[in-house]
């Protein structure tokens, strides 16, 4: 089993299969870049697109790439550079079945996913459009209280989740720090693939200050080594958003031309060495 | 305006409105609630925390992300802040987009947490530069979040508004704004001219009372430092005095 | 808020009042034995005390101190030693209001009081005597499957939860380690009493490596330092359980004149040193 | 019963009846069964993952005590140990107590996670050392956990139980234990003086097949060792063959 978690990039976007449930983690929390070129390199299709619960460029890319057919968020931005244009023309041309979420619904649902319940309750959402136009969502009588309607949402268990973090062990142990939501996520997924920036010796589970942020090797389908597997997005204190690229990239993208540029650009590029 | 600049005096109206709050959090992409947040802080001594998003000294999340929607489920955070690309008379806001769902024609990023910190924190703030037609429009073309619900759990919702132009708070039983002070060198017809809405106002509206010197020197001094670790171009423009102009992106969750 | 945080032990036992919903963790996770003591000292009476999810000699030794009115745990055992004597004794007596759990279930419980939300959905229950005997749980359709009946469970929120851990910072940030159901409990309730074997100059929630096994000082009430304070129960990699105490508390509290001994001796004792 | 203990046999046998899983929980109080899992392991060639609660080096959960509970519902536990003070022929167990509820005569410490993770685990093996009528009795007086369901969502359940005497399988469809082998040294006709319930027999019953030698050398060796991590007086016992007599303490979760 543990010899064959550890593969390259490419062997790692390849278990993301075409029309898989897949999810994601948000800009701050270690977004897999490296894999999703590899994904695009491929031409993945007709994923169901989950970001936990919003996403930037990465979203940005793979809808652009024609990747996605259903996209479940709470928002896709690039934050101070401006929505995502592939996104917004998407939405445009009618091409993605969307899904708009809010942020604690995705994490609920994904809480839900990872405690094998079928739902879970939710305060806030009626009387939004929100909730509206969730044909999957529903309201129903809190059971312990006269009349006190609530929304409940439908687990989440993607097939599939991908993100980047800063170390793994040779058991396949990820230490995931502060982001909490990436365990969540792994619990929720039926297979879990991770870009690390490096491998330790040590055993991550072993070390009792860390043990509290690490994702156990049982949840782990495969690791690979990425290095800069975030950037252009930032990891943590580890290194800092590629501004140039992401400014590049928003302005490039406002028109369809400009993002194939920026993907011939990106795909042609070698990895970068830390 | 005379001795400080627009940011300067929003960030001084947003330490206001959170007097008496126990706890702050402050969304992403929101660097004047974000430096307001931090004033209010340094003012109210040592009994309010303040936790803002993407910063790493102020945030004490250790539980994910999901930690700030349980905390404002729990009854943990006082006040916070939302936008909208479309704001109306009843405090309805929208961060999808305009002309359609969901096949809008114009698409913004989406509605965040609003859906749910609306309806949780007892006093949210409406934040929005902008203050057009444009966006303080009759009725938002998708309801993100509702300013109003009934026979549903609601502790929370919208306390007051603060624009470039104007301070409005929010009237829970009439659920309409109500126009509370306008910003030295703007008026109330100004403020109506740019309102697609009718709101409250009284015969004299007064002015919206800007920093003293005190608080102009902790905004330049140790709220610029401690904003510049999270919004740092922000943080350099905050330091020039009488800058008028300033990024208008909507706050978000 | 800070300066009033730190207390000694018995300051900090006196924040459980009487007839509070009092929630404790099992004996692995950290059982604040030296402040039970102060509890017991001071004759608290009526609580409603929740193990999270089962008791030991801390729950044993409050119920036969007749500090306990309403009792809700997945099981009270004192491990190798054996039944909880004034636990069973009680039940004999008929003088607890006893409501038998499911491990999953209180953790679900506390997980939804954790998150607002009033109830949650659990697998299992149906069919058994516990959910027959507990009035407060509910079965209801599953709203997304047809013929899916599903046990939904109350939140639960403590007016107060109670324990020991190795470490707190000078700002009220508590490191928990793996015990990850000390967070949960602290979120979920409106109050969280500490003790702690120490408390560090660093911050806490500074240190990537531990911040996400940290309690934020948000959620935490008082703390007070107590050495050794789990003891005669273990903690962690700290110090292991004192076998000699607890047997011979699984000895004398067979009998009610053994109990009022052993409490005696115990009340005595001084604080352990380190 | 020869070169082997009691012990030794009933480990070899647990070892037997987890082969093919890809994780086996281990629950609290369980020196036996979390032997028998760890010799499971050391058979699979790297093939299976053991844990052990209590342990620290057989026990990778990082989520506080509730992932046990959630890795059972994600489908990730394939196999799990309970107990009972009491079974009944339908594989209903009594963790809670005899003579009347909530006012027990006589009262054991409870349920535990038997109420759930009996619905969810599908190769639940009940271990309970003493075959005893007082044990094995027609109805249990409290159903901590049903050993079937109807119209429920139920992917776990009983799948064979393990005794001092004899082990069983549990038939799903029937609801209904059948011998499957009795130990060496013992007889059917003790079997069924010993079980206050009916249960299926074939004419002729082989007996369980002890551990042979390469087996009985990982027990006393290497298994012993990592018991005693979590079990030190049993792994004392375990070392010294031909130990008749073991504490009779229900597994439990």
């Amino acid at each position: 089993m543990t010899n064959k978690m550890f593969a390259t990039v490419a062997e790692l976007a390849g278990c993301v299969h075409n029309g898989s449930k897949l999810a994601v983690p948000k800009d701050l929390s270690g977004v897999a870049m490296q894999a999703t070129r590899e994904l695009v390199r491929r031409g993945v299709r007709d994923l169901h697109l989950v970001c936990v619960p919003t996403g930037g460029i990465q979203a940005d890319i793979l809808i652009g790439s024609d990747a996605v057919r259903t996209l479940e968020t709470s928002a896709i931005s690039l934050g101070e550079f401006g929505s995502g244009p592939r996104f917004a023309e998407a939405i445009r041309a009618g091409t993605l079945m969307m899904r708009d979420a809010t942020c604690p619904a995705v994490y609920a649902a994904l809480q839900a996913g990872e405690k094998g319940i079928p739902f879970i309750a939710l305060r806030g959402l009626i009387g939004s459009d929100v909730m509206k136009h969730r044909s999957d969502w529903k309201v129903i009588d809190n059971p312990f209280a006269a009349n006190d309607p609530i929304a409940v949402v439908p687990a989440i268990q993607p097939d599939v989740c991908m993100f980047h973090a800063p170390l793994a062990d040779r058991s396949g142990n990820v230490f995931v720090g502060r982001q909490r939501e990436l365990i969540t996520m792994a619990h929720a997924s039926r297979e879990t693939l991770v870009t690390v920036e490096a491998i330790t010796n040590a055993n991550l589970i072993d070390d009792d200050a860390r043990a509290g942020a690490v994702l156990p090797a049982i949840y782990v389908s495969h690791i690979a080594v990425a290095k800069r597997g975030a950037q252009p997005l930032a990891l943590g204190n580890l290194y800092p958003d590629d501004e140039a690229t992401l400014a590049r990239y928003a302005m490039l993208s406002r028109t369809s031309d400009g993002f194939r540029q920026f993907l011939e650009e990106w795909l042609s590029q070698d990895l970068v060495e830390a | 305006m005379s001795g400080f600049s627009r940011t300067e005096l929003l960030v001084a109206v947003i330490a206001r409105l959170l007097r008496g709050c126990n706890h702050v959090a402050v969304g992403a992409s929101s660097p004047i609630p974000g430096s307001g947040a931090l004033l209010a802080r340094s003012l109210s001594e040592g009994q309010m925390r303040v936790s803002v998003l993407g910063s790493q000294r102020n945030n004490f999340f250790t539980n994910g992300g999901v930690e700030l929607f349980d905390l404002a489920a729990e009854g943990r955070i006082d006040a916070f802040f939302l936008g909208g690309g479309q704001i109306d008379g009843r405090g309805n806001i929208n961060l999808v987009g305009t002309g359609g769902y969901p096949r809008s024609e114009v698409r913004w990023p989406g509605s965040f947490g609003s859906a749910y910190m609306y309806f949780l924190v007892p006093r949210v703030i409406l934040f929005r530069e902008e203050h057009t037609r444009r966006v303080m429009v009759p009725q938002v073309d998708f309801v993100s979040a509702p300013g109003s619900s009934e026979g549903v759990h609601r502790p929370g919702g919208p306390f007051a508004m603060l624009t470039a132009l104007a301070l409005f708070y929010f009237d829970r039983e009439r659920r309409r704004f109500r126009l509370a002070s306008v910003h030295p060198g703007h008026s109330v017809e100004e403020v109506r001219d740019n309102t697609g809405f009718e709101f409250d106002c009284a015969a004299i509206v007064p002015e919206t009372p800007g920093p003293d010197e005190t608080i102009l020197t902790r905004i330049r001094g140790p709220i610029r430092e401690e904003i510049a670790e999270v919004y740092p171009r922000f943080a350099a423009k905050l330091a020039a005095p009488r800058d008028p102009s300033q990024p208008a992106a909507p706050p978000v969750v």
